[in-house]
Order: C-alpha cells, then structure tokens, then sequence
C-alpha cells in the first residue's frame, strides 16, 4: 500500500486534531467548564482514521459513547463540535445533544450514541439503503469490546449478512468496557473467531498503528463495496484516559497507562515511521502539530464566546411538524 | 363504494405508499414470507396476512423478510430513513416492543432533538395491538399508551378500515417517526374505503357521534364499543353523546375534546389498557386542568384493571372493557 | 449407553404421551374447543423427552412458545394442562396462562414463553443461582433456529460463559422459524460452530432419534453438572403441524410433511430399533399407545368438564401482595 | 442521629439485606469493577460508587460483575428469583430499560399472573432516574412514570436518603418484584439516617408538609423542589399546602391523595416527566374521578415539556420544573 504526500499529511493531521482535541477537553472539564458525561478517545486516533481515510461523503459512519474521534475523521467541524460540548446553541446539535450525541447528518455522521450498541442496527439500515438503491457506499459502525456482548450488536451482525449489505462492523478493543476487562466481559477465547462465526470476514490489525489499520479497513471496505456483504476490522489500542472523564481507574495494572502512551501511541508511531522511510520530514508534522493546536485554541476561545441557548429553544426540533 | 376489511385496506394503503414512492420499502419477519424454503417465497404476507402481494408486485429489495431480530428490524428502518428512506417496519405483535424499545424511543424518537434538528427520520412501525384474540399476557398488550409517554414519536390507532387507510399514508408520508398500531381484533372489520389514495392528517379527531349530553373520548377498539353503548343509550334513555375517536394518540386533538367537553360538561374516556399512566388518565387530567369550570360530574375513566391480560375467553372478556360498562360509565356521569 | 426396561417404556410412553396430546390439542382447536394461539410440538418429542430424561427434581427448563412436549417430558400434569388449553380456572394456571404461557415452578419448569428468545436469559439465572447455592442442578433453555437470532439468546450465551454456570442451551432446528427457513434466517453456514464460538462445547443429534438426543444431552448436562460451564445441544427434526394451527403452509416444498411424517417420527424409529433389539416387545409399546389415548380422552373430557373462571379472578395473582 | 448521603444510606441497606439473607445478592455492570484486569477487583462498586464494598464484604458469588448485556443481567435476576433467591440486580440508568425491557414488563412483572398465582418472583432492580447531569437525552429520563403503568411490578422512587434505605430494604424483603429508581441528582444529598435496619412499607406515602389551602403531590427528585416551593410560598404569601410524597408509586397510596384533596380541594402534581400519560395526569385524574365535588381549582400538572431531555445546563434547567414555575402552579390554584 502506498501513499503519496497530501495522505500522510492529511492522516496525521486528522490523528493529531483528534488527540489535542481530547487532551484540551480533558483539561477543561476537570477545569469545570465541560458538563455531562464526556468519554475520551485520545489514544485510539489510528483506529478512526485509518478507517475513515477510506470513505466519501456517500457513505456513513455511527458512532459509540466515545464519539470525538470517529466524528472528527469522518470530516466534523471541530469548532462545532467544541461548541456542542460547551452546550452552546451555535453547538453542531445547538447544545441539545452534547458530548454522547454529536452527529452530522449532512458528513454521514450518524451520530454517536449513549447507548451501548445503539449504533450497529442503525448502520445496517445505512446499508440496506445503499443496497436498496444500488449505490456502492457503505455503512461503518464502530463498537468497544464491551459493546459486542449487547444482543444488538450480534442481530445486527447476524441481519447483515442474511441481507448481503455493505455494513462494516469496526470493534475497538481498548481492553476496557468501564471498569472490566474484556479477558471477564467477553467470554470466548477469541473475539475474532465469534465474530467471523457469523458468516463474515474480519480483519485484524494493530491499532495504535495508522497504516495497519488502514490496510485492514481497506479490505473490509473493499469486500463490502463489492456487493459480498458485511465485513469486520478488529483492533487493539490503549486508551490513555479513563472511562469517563473523573474515573479513578483502579482496575489498571501499576504502570499501565505510562506503558501504553510509551508503546501504543499511533502519532509517536507514525513519526516514527515518517523518520524511518523518509516520506515526511519531521519538520512538517511539527508543522501541524502547531497549526492544530492553534485550530483548537481557537476552537476553544469560539466556545466560550458562543452563544448560550435559550429556554425557548428547550422543546424545539422535535418533530418536523406536530 | 366498496366495502373493504381494516386489513385489506391496510394493504392496499401499502400497495398505494410503495407504488408512489420509490423510497418506500416494507421489512419485518415474514412480511413475504417462505424465504430460504423449499416452498413459496411470498407466501405469507405477514402472519395477519396485511402484507399480501407487496413481494410479489415490488420483490425481494422491498419487501424484505428479516430473522427474529426486532431491534435490528427497527434499527434498520431507522438507518434507512435518516439516509432518506421511507421505511414501513412491521413489529409483529406490539407487546414485542419489549425487546427494541431502545431502537424506537432512545434512538429513533431522539434523533433528531439530539441533533439540533439536522436530522429526519420518516419511518413508520406497523404493530398489531390488543386484546380479542385469548392471545394472553404477551400477545394482548395495547402499547400505545405507553409510547404515547414517548415525546419524538407520533402514535396513530385507527378504528376502522377508512381511517386505517388514510392514516398510514399520511404516516407513510410525514417526515416524522410514527407508530401505527392496529387493532388485530379489527383486522376483519369491513366499513366503505374508497379505492384511490387519500390521508387523513395525524392529530385530527373524527367524531362518529354528535351529542349534548356527555364528551366519550374512546380509543381504537373501544371506539365501536363505545358507539354502540352510546347508540343503545339514546334509543333506551335518551342520552346523546359526542363520540370523539382521536385516531393519534400523539398529537393529540386536544381542541376537539376540550371544546366538546366544555360544551357537555362530562367527560368519559374509553380505552383497553390497564388504569395506570395510560390514556384515560392523560385525557381526564387534560380536562380537570384545562376546562375544570365547564365540568359538570366527576370525570370516569373506563379501562381495564391492574393486571396482565388473560388468556381464558371469559376472564379477557371481563378484562376489557364492555359495552355494558361503558354504558354505565355515561349513564353515572349523565347522571 | 444402555437402557433398563423401565427407562425405554418411559421414554416411550413420554414421547407418546406428547404426540397424542399434541395431535388431539389440533382436532380440538380445528373445532372450536381451544382459543388463542396455540403451537404444536408434534414430530419434535425425542428432543424434549431425550433431554428431560436426565432432569431431576432439583433441575429447571424454560421453554418456548412451543411448549407442551417440554412440559409434558418435565413432568407437567397432562390433565391441568388440556384444562389450561381449555382456559378453566382448574387449568395448571388457572386458565390465566393458556399454552403460550403453561408453567409448573414446583416441577422446576419455569414456563413456556410467548416471546421468542425469552427464555435463555432466565435459564441463565437458574443456573446462576444453582452455582451460588453450590448445588449441582442444570438449568435447560429450550430455542428454536429461528430464536437463536435474537439478541437475548446470544447475551445469555455469552453471560452464561462468563459466569461459568451450569446452563444448557437447547437448540431444536425444525427447519423453519415461522414460514421462514434456517437457510435464510440464520446467515452463517453453520449454526453449531456459531454457537460454539461463544466458548462451550455443543452436542449435534438427531432431534428424531430418542437414543442420539438422549446420548447428545447427557454429555452437555454432564459437562454442566461438573462445573464446566455452559453447554449446547443442537437437534434437528421435522414439526408436523404448521407452525401455529392454521397456517397454510405455503412455504412446504412438495410432500414434505409426508415424507418428514415418514422419516422423521420418532415413534417409529423407536419402535424400530425395539424391533431390532428386541429390547421391548410390540405388545408392549402398543399397550402404551393405548394407555396414552385413554389418558388423553380422559383430559379432554376432564378438560370440558372443568369450572369455567368467573370475571372476578380477572385482577387476583397479579401480585403477593400489593 | 447520623447524617448520610443518599448513596451511603443506599449502600448500607444493601449490606445489611446481604448480612442479614444469603439468599440476597447484587449483579450488574461493574457492580464490583476491575474483573479480569491488571488492577483491583472490586475497585468500582457501580459507576456511582453505590455498591462500593460489597465485593470485599461478600465476594464473588454475591457480588457479580456481568457484560455489557442487561437483557440478560434482568433475566438472570429473574431466574434466580423464581427458583428462590432475591437478587438485586443494577441497570446503571433507567434509560437502559429500552435494552432490557422484555425481561422486565413482558417476563418479571407477567410470570405470577400467567402461572395462575403459583410462582413468585422476589427481586429488586436498582436503576439511576431523571435529570440535573447534564447527561443528555439518553440518560436522564425518569421511566419510573413508564413502569408504573405495568400490572405485576412495584415501582418506588425515593427522594431522600433516610427514605431511600428503608425503602430499599422493605422492596429487598417483598415478594414481588420491586423497580427501584434511584434519582441520581440526590446521590450527594444528606440527611439523617439511623445505622439500624428498618423498613418503609412500599404504598404508605410520606407527608413532608402540612397545610390547608393547597395539596401538592410530588415524586423523587422533585419533593425537594416542592418543599422549597411550598416554604418561600408560606414565608411570603401564608399560604400552606400538604405535601405528599408518595415514594411509590405503585402501589400507589391513593388515600392520603384523596383525603388531602378533600381537606384543601386544590391539586397541584409535580413531576421531571414530560407531559403524556405520566404520573401528574394520573394523579390528576384520579382526583378528577374521586375527589371530583371536593375540588375548588383546576388541577396542576407541573412537570417536563413534550421533549427529549437536553444536554446543555441552560436547557436542562429550563428542561425540569423548577421552584418558580412550582410556585407559580400553586399560587394560581390557590387563587
Ligand atoms: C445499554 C448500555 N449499557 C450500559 C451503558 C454504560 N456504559 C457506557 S460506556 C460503557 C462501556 C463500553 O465499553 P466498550 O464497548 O468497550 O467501549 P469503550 O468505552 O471501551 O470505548 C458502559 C457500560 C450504556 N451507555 N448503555
Ligand atoms: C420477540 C418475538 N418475535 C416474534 C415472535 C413471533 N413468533 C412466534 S414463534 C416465531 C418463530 C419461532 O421460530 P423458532 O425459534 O425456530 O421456533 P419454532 O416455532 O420453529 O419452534 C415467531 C417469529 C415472538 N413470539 N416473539
Ligand atoms: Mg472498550
Ligand atoms: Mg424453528
């Protein structure tokens, strides 16, 4: 697989908006200026990009409760997104949905979902659709190893297949499902195997790494968009915050999570690479790493400005009509 | 004009929905039915027979027969109308929203309020719904009562062929969710249905009985039973009633019941599902709040008790409510 | 495996017991004796009979909308249950129930069930509470091929796993989940590995063959009662009937009833295999058949006899108190 | 007496139903924490902190962490209750009835009924309720309104710590099958709360005020609202109410209501629910049908607008009733 310049830079930059975006929400909800309930993806960024690096605007995404990351590498407007987490009515959902529930319809953002495996039902209509109309996009939902034991996630698997739709089932294995482990929570020796038990395909790459990742989504996407069905990507990463934003994080082992910033982090391991191969200079990803942290601050900065939302809009957008 | 039974109108509102608009698809289990067998593809219809012919006239890309997966029916429909799809999912049996009430109330009805309003999501889940059958606890249950609670969905339950007909294609056609549940008890019910397509707009009562004695607010099955108690009270007492079948639950036609209660003055509401939370309560309390002063006797609320439904014929038969009881109900508050 | 005289005529009268019960519950709902929905077991009782044959008292199944053989070979009252059919209030559930819903909690069976999948769930908690209470009891879930798509199904399989608790899921494939075939609703090839993917073993018999099933469910329940875990028994086998009483069947292919009636009746090929044994003599089977349609009659006369409820037992049993 | 947090005195219920019956255990999602991993077993005690330590305390076989999976944590309850335990299981937030609620409405609250009355089904489920987090649309709805309409469940909502205790220990105690909403908006909120066991019988209201003029119905989180609403209400205006707490509801203690009701003849019900068939309009209604000729006033419904929950903190607080539209409610009745 090879990839010319603006690829790259492109990938790293969608990894490294990800990250500054999830450490400075971090930052500002323990600063009090974030409410809810805020789940963070930093960590996993190769994991959302290397899969959303190979869609268009035809084809959709559904996320989960750790929603940033997906939304971002399917094309989000950060700023909005900022803005949503601030509960601003200039928000992407104008402060109504918020962290749990950022979407963009017109990106193919189907949202992400508060609910754990809300999301692949959801994704296999996406499909269904493009089937039903003979288009060639496909439908991307993204689950956590926990998610995969919620009896949604395995209809919608089973119905995938029975249908012969372009669902692409993505499950990030971060080892946690909140507090548990998936060596507790999934009860099969192997996750990959229950998967592909269900008359699919799954691939299986690192995913701290962007171009294993990318190669693995590729094929799954391939073999969906090429009218033979469903097929999965599984990936393990290492997320560097806890659960929530506030969790205690007592179930890591000592030195956990110094080990996974060392070892899994997908932009030190794109880096390296670029210094290995010499595709990029370490210049221009320094280069964007500035220019992103500017983007965030401005982000930011439009946050705290942005309009506060009104009582009168609390029982708007409903309905379309009632 | 032709008299037709609530399901073959029901039917024929699907044949017409699907004729018109490309987008509109049907998928359920055994909606076709035969599927993988040795036997007919498109045998069935439906195991109420109401979607007969669509696999035949439309095949397999749109009428579309899916396993035991309710939630992922459901989730499917949704996928495919936030894509811009007009799904029509049937639930079998609508006390089997009990196994996708995530995918109906905390996904589909939320959308597009999470959104901010970006989103539309016009589907439609068709649901058989109540008792009549000895078809006991889990086969029996109304429903819609419960997802009426629900705000970002729309609810309809028609009471007859003609009404059943236009609501759906109006629900076929609104950009917003909405449950539809038919009265399986009325699925051979025959009334007079034109044979062209026509809507008849959600949040608007009919009202078969025109009275000045007493408002009955009934609905879906109640609704005939209500009918004839009213029609029995006026040949044996006298009494005349305003009969308002509200054929959606939400939006509700709030205007047609609170003007006729303020021009009665009392108030009866009808409905099959049990007392607590449901429909009678939620149109009793709209008019002590909103026309207290126009009432003239205690509101009454007939429905059935606080249990599940039974099986035997003669416990379901005195678990929903009667003509007798309605009867009883009116001649108290007329009183 | 060998039998003793006295298990072969039980088993046989079990499963004769059944089938008369079944195809007599069909000639009285074609006449208008029995209301309600009601589904028939009828070509499917090897596969209860040859599982319940190793229950004990201390051991619980759950069942399916198809209950009555279950029940039957769990030790049900055939009597309360033709009265229950008939909806009398000296039905084994005071008519309240009716055969979606005929249970016997003091003979450890927790119920038929209207909603497909329902069951499983459950069974996993009498299991559970079997392993709490360090008793060696098993807990059986009965499915049908079309059930084992619906997400409670695969949730308690896997629950079942995690918590390492003696339950047995059951799975009968008659071939059909309503008027759609296991080809189409099923999307793997191969439903036992599926299930098998989940983390324990499953035993493959035939579901016509009293002996196989017996042989099959005996190593699962082994496994179980040992502290294994979970376990699976996957039969197949035909339904005589259609799928509720009154379905047109359209999705037959041509002769197939006949030629499952044929092939697939467990009556006869126990009959076979006692012929070629000589373990049992005609006679004796044939006594058995009589006693069983004398039992039958009687239920059905007792049944019609039977005190109709009265409307005030509509609202009493809801709660124990309230 | 001792002061303790709602999810302290919860916490020590469920230790001491634990020490005092080995049939009582807890299941749920990271009810102890930490299984399988590198860290600490027992290091989450639930998301809320609410089982803390009872891991430690009673191990593994009574403390038991499940997948992501509560179709079949509720079923596992239920199992274990019909064959004679009394499981308490967790479903971190009401909203999450959407995945479960089969196990819950069609399986737990139907099990007695269709058996004729020979089974019993003994078990708690403990869930998080309502809004105050800013948690969004999807976790943040009450559902206890939802519930009550379930023949064959009891449905309890406390909202205040010494209640909560005792009445978790008396819905652990009973032989029906209890929903337990915890409101999570009160976890931190202390009040005093005796060491000892003791029970609150489910279906016997608590009256936090008494008064004349006005009777003011109120469940969970919302009791608090109210008797801050009633208390400026008398320091300003003089105007006194009864207000009741029902704590259940269902069974729901209709006779403190009614004579309350007949005492002021004036209604004011206040709940975060929206509007359609919840419990203000069955509260409502009742006292429209039974207390009809006692009433003074329109009835009040106080409660949430037809809309999902928000996220933003302006909009959930213009989302839940608050103290001025409380105040509002009952100075208009009481005019
Ligand atoms: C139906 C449902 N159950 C429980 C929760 C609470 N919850 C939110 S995230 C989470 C863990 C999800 O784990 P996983 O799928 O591995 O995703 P991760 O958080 O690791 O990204 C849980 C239990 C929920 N939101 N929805
Ligand atoms: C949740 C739910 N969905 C659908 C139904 C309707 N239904 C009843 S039986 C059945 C088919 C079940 O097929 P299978 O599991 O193979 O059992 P079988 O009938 O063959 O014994 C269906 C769809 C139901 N009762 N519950
Ligand atoms: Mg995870
Ligand atoms: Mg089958």
């Amino acid at each position: 697989m090879s990839f010319n310049r603006e690829q790259l830079l492109r990938a790293y930059r969608q990894m490294c908006t990800i990250r500054v975006f999830e450490d400075r929400a971090h930052a500002e909800i323990m600063n009090g200026q974030i409410a809810g309930f805020t789940h963070l993806y930093a960590g996993q960024e190769a994991n959302a990009v290397g899969v959303c690096e190979h869609l268009g605007a035809g084809d959709t995404i559904i996320s989960t409760h750790r929603g940033h990351g997906h939304c971002i590498a399917k094309g989000a407007d950060v700023i909005g997104m900022m803005k949503e987490l601030w509960g601003s009515s200039e928000g992407l959902c104008k402060g109504k949905g918020g962290s749990m529930h950022i979407a963009d319809i017109d990106q193919g953002i189907l949202g992400a979902n508060g609910i754990v495996a809300g999301g692949p039902p959801i994704s296999v209509g996406a499909a269904l659709a493009a089937k039903i109309r003979g288009r060639d996009s496909v439908a991307i939902s993204f689950s956590g190893d926990g998610s995969v034991n919620q009896g949604t996630c395995f209809e919608a698997m089973n119905l995938a297949v029975v249908l012969k739709v372009p669902a692409i089932f993505v499950i990030e294995n971060n080892y946690y499902s909140e507090h548990t482990s998936i060596n507790y929570a999934v009860g099969c020796k192997d996750l990959k195997a229950r998967t592909e038990a269900f008359g699919f395909p799954v691939f299986v790459a690192d995913g701290s790494d962007f171009f294993a990742v990318y190669e693995a989504a590729g094929k799954a996407i391939a073999h969906a968009r090429a009218g033979n069905g469903p097929a999965g990507v599984f990936c393990e990463m290492g997320r560097f915050h806890g659960h929530f934003v506030g969790d205690p994080e007592g179930y890591r082992g000592p030195g956990e999570v110094k080990r996974l910033r060392q070892d899994f982090c997908c932009l030190k391991k794109f880096r390296a690479r670029m210094e290995q191969t010499g595709e990029l200079a370490v210049a221009e990803l320094d280069d964007i790493d500035a220019a992103v942290n500017v983007l965030i601050d401005e982000a930011v900065l439009a946050a705290r400005a942005a309009r506060r939302p009104v009582a009168a809009e609390v029982a708007t957008d409903v309905y379309v009509n009632y | 004009m032709p008299k037709k039974t609530m399901r073959d109108a029901i039917n024929e509102a699907l044949h017409q929905a699907m004729a018109a608009d490309e987008r509109v698809f049907v998928i359920g289990e055994d909606v076709a039915g035969g599927n993988g067998s040795n036997g007919r593809i498109g045998c069935a219809g439906g195991v109420f027979g109401v979607t007969t012919g669509l696999y035949e006239k439309f095949g397999p890309l749109r009428c579309i027969d899916t396993p035991i997966s309710e939630s992922a029916i459901v989730g499917a429909a949704a996928g495919a109308a936030l894509v811009g799809l007009r799904p029509v999912a049937e639930i079998m049996f609508a006390d089997f929203i009990g196994v996708c009430m995530d995918q109906i109330v905390n996904q589909i009805g939320k959308f597009r309020y999470m959104f901010g309003g970006k989103s539309k999501c016009p589907l439609v889940i068709r649901f058989t719904t109540g008792g009549g059958f000895s078809a006991a606890a889990q086969h029996s249950q109304s429903m819609y009562q419960v997802m009426t609670a629900f705000p970002g969905l729309k609810v309809v339950v028609p009471s007859n062929a003609y009404d059943a007909k236009g609501l759906l294609l109006a629900a076929i056609a609104d950009d917003d969710p909405v449950l539809f549940f038919e009265p399986k008890a009325l699925y051979q019910v025959a009334c007079e249905v034109p044979d062209e397509y026509y809507t008849i707009p959600l949040g608007q009562a009919a009202m078969p009985r025109e009275g000045d004695d007493v408002t009955v607010v009934a609905f879906g099955q109640m609704v005939g039973r209500a009918a004839q108690a009213i029609d029995e009270l006026e040949a044996e007492l006298g009494i005349t009633c305003d009969l308002i079948d509200p054929r959606s639950t939400s939006p509700l036609d709030e205007e047609t019941i609170l003007e006729s209660v303020r021009a009665t003055g009392r108030l009866v509401v009808v409905d099959e599902s049990p007392p607590r939370c449901g429909l009678t309560a939620d149109v009793a309390a709209m008019a002590a709040e909103r026309v207290f002063h126009s009432l003239k006797a205690p509101v009454k609320q007939v429905c059935a008790p606080h249990s599940p439904v039974p099986f035997s014929p003669e416990l379901e038969a005195a678990y929903l409510p009667s003509v007798e009881r309605i009867k009883a109900a009116i001649r108290e508050t007329a009183a």
